[in-house]
């Protein structure tokens, strides 16, 4: 074999070991979603078999040589209902079968845990909600039911883990959700599937799966010492939202404490829950979203807090489960009564500054 | 009268002045009304939670779509055309109301959240 | 002659082999290609319809998610122009239709007057429509291209002559920019029709001239007939651009 | 060895090309430009489109070179986008959806319903210089520097954040759709008013059934995407719109107005294809076409469903659960025409007496490959392994088995197929069954890879991509190669058969249609006296019996 180059040799090697043909399964979908896919491929495989040995047979037996003279043959209604009802109804059960999967895929369980991802131009941002930020890196425990909300900063992404069996596009102005166990440690890609222009093809990332021991240490060694709420609560402070929203009895603002999930009766009689994207849109658009009661002074924060700050805050007010926390809140940032324009305390400045967008 | 005149005569139907007369102030007549509707509050319709239907856009797309008809039936002699003509019309609509409901369907049905 | 049926130019699609001057060689006769065009002449109104389809899905969409401004915007336009506007060309649509009929029943002179009162009414109508866009311009409510203000939205007290009418609340500003959205939808949509209307004019004066050479009132009218099913189909438009952009939102 | 074949030329030593043809009629360049005969505007159709296949097919290659390594190293992720857009423009938009309507559809059409012509000549030949300006404006685009919005325009992608030619591509796409307007109206008038004394619906060959389809899709689907396309271009340059949620517009509506359009487009390319194939399976297996009642009504209910199912390319863009739902469903309905369609033409050759002639090898290698295409996509249709497999290159293997495997292989089997009648002269067989073989072989090693690199994860569009994906990519690269040649080869030996082919005569297949009872190549107006179609289609007694009776009457 001395004469084949070594060169050669190399590549054989690397492609060998670098070759696989099917994505290793690593959540608890990806079982399922492989039935579904391998239940297609049978049918396909069952169907293009007939197709051939029909198309092989006949052109075996009919050829001109073999039979000269062709039998006209106008139809047969039963032959066709065959073929039209039994891919009908194989079509029905990938159907439904399809349905269910989708729906088990989109959506969550009420257990899970949250993170966010925001995905930009190009890049995936990732928000724990202990304040670990990650970038283009994804550290997820197995055994444990994630569920990703997904916002886009600028176009449209997609955020993909084959080895999860799971997609999701990012849009902008939009949550969405997916969500997803992983069952096995390891290092798994992560891609941005939807086109985003020039660097498409570097939005690649992994999502590194460990045990949940392994993943507490993680979490550990990795805070920047604040939680993603704690964030939000500073950019809270420093956008002076407690000003109005502080719970007290003779507030401007509705009270947020235990507001999310929650259901509200709009201005407009409409009813809504108080979801991450309802929480969002409140914010940057609050004229649209007022709660019955209450008057539309609250301004616009289009355009002045990034995606990044709009998460710390949704995450923030997620987490006001009893008005404790929001008296703290109050509490280290010295709300005189009845002033609205509070400039935040100089001690939270930089902080908060981090997350506004100028 | 051979089949084939008969409807050779149906397609070279032509309508004479006195119908477009009519029509013509018919047609202005539901200008009128529908200018003269929109300075009214017509009141609105709560089907359900959430659903609620205004009077005045239904109104007024009713007598619009009344005026359409008009023109289309008349002006446009669809009245006396063949049925490949009126089929034709029908298919225009249906495509635009599959192309308008279908986009819609997606948009309300999200507002209805999860199952 | 009104209201009758006749048979246009029965007697020449019998003859086989010999052909009026206006049979295109191709057709088997003169009834063939009346059909054949007026046919394709619907063919094309469906491509119009689907064409229009997209920008009224649009406007649907928008002035469901951002009603408020769409009220305002809505109440920026002037209804007397628009009903103005609205008369001219049903009135246009209404003389073009007796140009037909004047075709079909061969009569020179009317066909000439009433293409020339169609045409007239066309260009009022984009008259009109020149008077109500630089209105729009002048208040900076053209998106995009000159600088558009958002303070009739803002500030209504600051647009007495709207104010008069309908004292609106202010518009919170999140709202007051989408009216940019409605304005966009506007210009887009009547921009689109008077881009047809103009199409229209253009065929308006070709056929004018021609039809002084008397070539529609011997017979051969499926010219004249098929540019009006364009005409009122430009007029159907118009109707329901009246109805969804000036009207539906008042109340 | 002979094959046996159906093949029945004239007499070499005595046979001459027809002098008067629509070929000869008229001289010179003027002849050609100002023409109204739907022949010389299909010939001058064959050649610009031709011209684009070729620009599309060498970007291909460009694309399939750059992905032979993980690295962006042959060029910059850049250069790299706009090639693959331009590729996906040039292909879908000047190539696939002119393909087979505008050439041999609009060669054919009006001789197998027995016309002089189509019924608008002059729009006609208006839709031909559509069809170049759309061209040129693309041209236009690559040389100014390109456009790197893929072919989907994805807003806001395409709105805001590119500064490449996006307005140019648009509006090219946009006059592009226009054409292929006005062509499919010119067939749908034509096939309701020109058919001739005795041609009922029912006698229609298949073929003018599956181009009516595509032709109503064209009329109804394309304008809408033309005013997405205008929307687009306003939005870019007025700053303002309704597609960027950053103006308070929204992305998805334009994908729910793009996809209206352009999931039907894939049926526009595909029907017309469709209708090839039962034309050839039918010549060379001597029968009429299994069901044909079935196969004409699937055609058509495949152009019906076709509008119900564009939001199945949304499943995973957060549109509700309940409109995914029923748009997966429609999109399980819409297949069944398809496989009804598989099955009515494998059935056309049971007791048939076939002879395998190079357009029907095409023919069978279409039936296999896009077999697969369409299980495919039901892979895709179901919103459940739609999740995992959309925007891979499972895609994208997908609709190249569609549109390469099953609308060129169809489009190659109705040049040859036609060929004779086109030019009057024969195409080398063997030859060209080797043409046809390096093809088929070629495609498989192309694009089977494709889907296990789908499944695998590998994101479509990547100018990049991780190592472990290499082998399967190195497959694909090589089976391109391939695949080149086998394009290749066909322009070379059609072109040389322009001048030493053998004169086919009049009805070289001793097919059944009524382009076939007249002279190759045709006369400017087609008959000499308009037919009156007195039997059905696909009927080969007839055509027997009428054989005979000239021999009677000639001896």
């Amino acid at each position: 074999m001395d004469h084949i180059s070594p060169v050669l040799w190399q590549f054989l090697d690397k492609w060998l070991t670098h070759f696989s043909l099917f994505p290793p399964e690593a959540s608890k979908i990806a079982p399922e979603s492989d039935a579904l896919y391998f239940f297609m491929v049978l049918v396909s495989l069952v169907g293009l078999t007939i197709v051939v040995l029909l198309v092989v047979a006949f052109s075996i037996l009919y050829n001109k040589k073999r039979h000269p003279r062709a039998v006209q043959i106008e139809g047969s209604t039963l032959l066709e209902a065959t073929w039209t009802i039994i891919p009908l109804g194989l079509f029905l059960i990938m159907f439904v079968w399809g349905a269910l999967l989708y729906f088990r895929i989109y959506t969550p369980p009420a257990n899970a845990m949250n993170i966010y991802v925001v995905g930009k131009q190009w890049m995936w941002k990732i928000e724990h909600p202990g304040g670990q930020h990650e970038i283009n890196m994804l550290h997820v425990p197995t055994g444990q039911a994630i569920q990703l909300t997904i916002i886009s900063q600028d176009v449209f992404h997609s955020f993909s883990i084959p080895a999860f069996r799971v997609k999701r596009e990012a849009i902008p102005g939009r949550y969405t959700t997916v969500w997803f166990e992983a069952t096995t440690p390891g290092t798994y890609r992560l891609f941005c599937t939807q086109y985003c222009g020039t660097n498409h093809s570097q939005m690649i990332g992994d999502v590194i799966v460990m045990t949940p021991e392994d993943f507490k240490k993680w979490l550990e060694s990795s805070t920047s010492g604040n939680s993603l709420a704690q964030d939000g609560e500073r950019l809270f402070a420093s956008l002076s939202c407690n000003a109005c929203h502080n719970a007290q009895p003779d507030a401007r603002g509705p009270s947020l404490v235990g507001v999310y999930d929650a259901q509200l009766t709009l201005a407009t009689g409409e009813t809504v829950t108080a979801d991450d994207a309802y929480l969002r849109q409140a914010i940057l658009d609050p004229a649209q979203h007022i709660t019955q009661g209450y008057t539309p002074i609250m301004p616009t924060y289009q355009g002045q807090i990034s995606e990044d700050g709009v998460i710390a805050l949704v995450e923030y007010i997620k987490n006001l489960h009893t008005d404790y926390r929001l008296q703290e809140t109050l509490n280290t940032t010295e709300l005189p009564p009845n002033n609205e324009k509070k400039a935040p305390a100089p001690g939270q400045q930089p902080a908060a500054q981090k997350e506004v967008k100028p | 009268m051979s089949e084939l005149e008969k409807q050779h005569e149906q397609e070279h139907h032509i309508v004479g002045p006195g119908i477009y007369v009519i029509v013509l102030l018919l047609l202005l007549a539901g200008t009128a009304a529908t200018v003269a509707a929109s300075y009214f509050d017509l009141g609105e319709w709560h089907i359900a939670p959430g659903l609620t239907l205004f009077w005045n856009p239904v109104v007024a797309l009713a007598i619009a779509s009344g005026k359409m008809l008009l023109v289309v039936l008349f002006f446009m002699h669809v009245k006396y055309s063949t049925r490949l003509t009126k089929l034709t019309v029908l298919t225009g609509l249906f495509m635009f109301l599959v192309l308008i409901g279908m986009t819609l369907s997606d948009y309300m049905s999200r507002a209805w959240g999860r199952w | 002659m009104s209201d009758s049926t006749a048979i246009a130019n029965g007697a020449l699609a019998e003859e086989h082999h010999e052909h009026p001057p206006y049979q295109r060689h191709h057709f088997q006769s003169v009834d063939q290609q009346f059909d054949a065009t007026n046919f394709a002449m619907w063919l094309f109104l469906l491509t119009e319809i689907m064409f229009f389809g997209g920008l009224f899905m649009s406007y649907l969409l928008m002035r469901n998610w951002y009603y408020q401004a769409f009220v305002e915007g809505s109440h920026q336009l002037s209804i007397f122009w628009g009903t103005a506007n609205t008369a001219v060309l049903i009135a246009s649509s209404f003389t073009m239709a007796m140009g037909v009929w004047s075709a079909e029943t061969r009569r020179k002179g009317s066909l000439l007057l009433f293409l020339s009162l169609t045409l007239m009414f066309g260009l009022i109508f984009l008259g009109i429509k020149g008077i109500e866009w630089h209105e729009k311009w002048e208040k900076h409510h053209v998106p995009g291209i000159h600088q558009y203000s958002e303070q009739a939205f803002l500030n209504p007290a600051s647009d007495p002559e709207v104010y008069k009418e309908y004292h609106d609340r202010p518009l919170s500003p999140a709202m007051a920019s989408k009216t940019e959205e409605y304005f966009f939808l506007y210009f887009a949509m009547t921009g689109m029709h008077a881009l047809h209307m103009v199409v229209g004019v253009g065929i308006l004066v070709f056929m004018i001239f021609r039809a002084k050479a008397g070539a529609f009132t011997s017979g051969h009218f499926t010219f004249v007939e098929n540019f009006g099913l364009y005409w009122h189909f430009v007029d159907i438009i118009w109707i329901y651009l009246f109805a969804l952009l000036y009207l539906i939102s008042r109340h | 060895m002979s094959a046996p074949t159906i093949v029945s030329l004239p007499d070499p030593s005595t046979a001459r090309i027809p002098k008067m043809n629509f070929l000869t009629r008229e001289n010179g360049l003027l002849s050609w430009l100002l023409t109204g005969d739907h022949k010389r505007i299909a010939t001058l159709y064959l050649i610009s489109i031709t011209f684009f296949f070729f620009i599309g097919g060498a970007l291909a290659g460009l694309i399939r070179l750059e992905l032979l390594t993980p690295q962006s190293d042959l060029m910059a992720a850049d250069t790299y986008n706009k090639v693959f857009s331009m590729h996906g423009l040039i292909m879908v938009f000047l190539f696939l959806v002119p393909s087979v309507p505008a050439t041999i559809g609009n060669f054919v059409i009006p001789m197998m319903v027995g016309a002089k012509d189509l019924a608008l000549p002059k729009i006609n030949l208006l839709s031909w210089y559509l069809y170049i300006l759309a061209g040129g404006m693309m041209l236009y685009t690559m040389a100014t520097g390109g456009v790197d919005t893929g072919w989907t325009f994805t807003t806001p992608l395409s709105t805001h954040y590119l500064n490449t030619n996006v307005v140019s591509a648009g509006l090219a796409v946009f006059v592009a759709g226009f054409s292929s307007i006005f062509t499919g109206l010119n067939f749908v008038v034509t096939i309701h008013k020109m058919r001739c004394p005795g041609m009922t619906w029912f006698r229609l060959p298949l073929f003018i059934w599956s181009n009516y389809a595509a032709s109503i899709l064209m009329i109804l689907g394309t304008p809408v995407l033309a005013i997405t396309l205008v929307l687009v271009v306003l939005e870019r340059t007025v700053h303002i719109g309704v597609f960027d949620p950053a103006y308070g517009g929204d992305p998805l509506l334009f994908q729910h107005l793009f996809w209206f359009y352009s999931h039907p487009a894939v049926y526009i390319m595909i029907l017309p294809g469709m209708g090839v194939i039962s034309e050839v399976i039918s010549t060379f297996s001597r029968k009429r076409v299994f069901g044909y009642t079935a196969v004409a009504f699937s055609s058509v209910a495949i152009a019906v469903f076709a509008f119900f199912v564009w939001a199945h390319h949304m499943f995973i863009m957060g549109i509700s659960n309940y409109a995914a739902l029923v748009f997966s469903l429609l999109t399980m309905m819409v297949a069944v025409p398809s496989a009804i369609k598989i099955f009515n033409w494998s059935f056309t050759l049971y007791k048939g007496s076939i002879t395998f002639e190079t357009p029907m090898l095409y023919a069978i290698g279409f039936m296999g490959l896009f077999t697969i295409g369409g299980m495919t996509g039901v892979f895709l249709g179901s919103t459940g392994t739609d999740i995992h497999l959309t925007e891979t290159y499972f895609v994208v293997a997908h609709f190249h088995f569609v549109m390469v495997g099953g609308m060129l292989m169809a489009f190659l089997s109705g040049i040859h197929f036609w060929w004779p009648k086109w030019t009057g002269r024969m195409y080398p067989e063997k030859i060209s069954q080797l043409a046809a073989l390096v093809t088929f072989i070629g495609f498989n090693l192309t694009f089977f890879p494709q889907f296990i690199l789908g499944t695998l994860g590998m994101p479509r569009r990547y100018a990049a991509y991780p190592p472990e994906f290499q082998v399967l990519n190195v497959f694909s690269t090589a089976g391109a190669t391939v695949l080149g040649v086998g394009y290749l080869l066909p322009i070379l030996y059609l072109t040389w058969s322009l001048k030493y082919g053998a004169i086919a005569g009049n009805n070289p297949w001793q097919a059944t249609g009524l382009e076939w009872q007249t002279q190759s190549p045709p006369l400017t107006e087609n008959f000499v006296e308009i037919p009156i179609m007195d039997h059905e289609a696909y009927d080969y007694e007839w055509l027997e019996q009428q054989q005979r009776k000239e021999v009677a009457s000639v001896g």
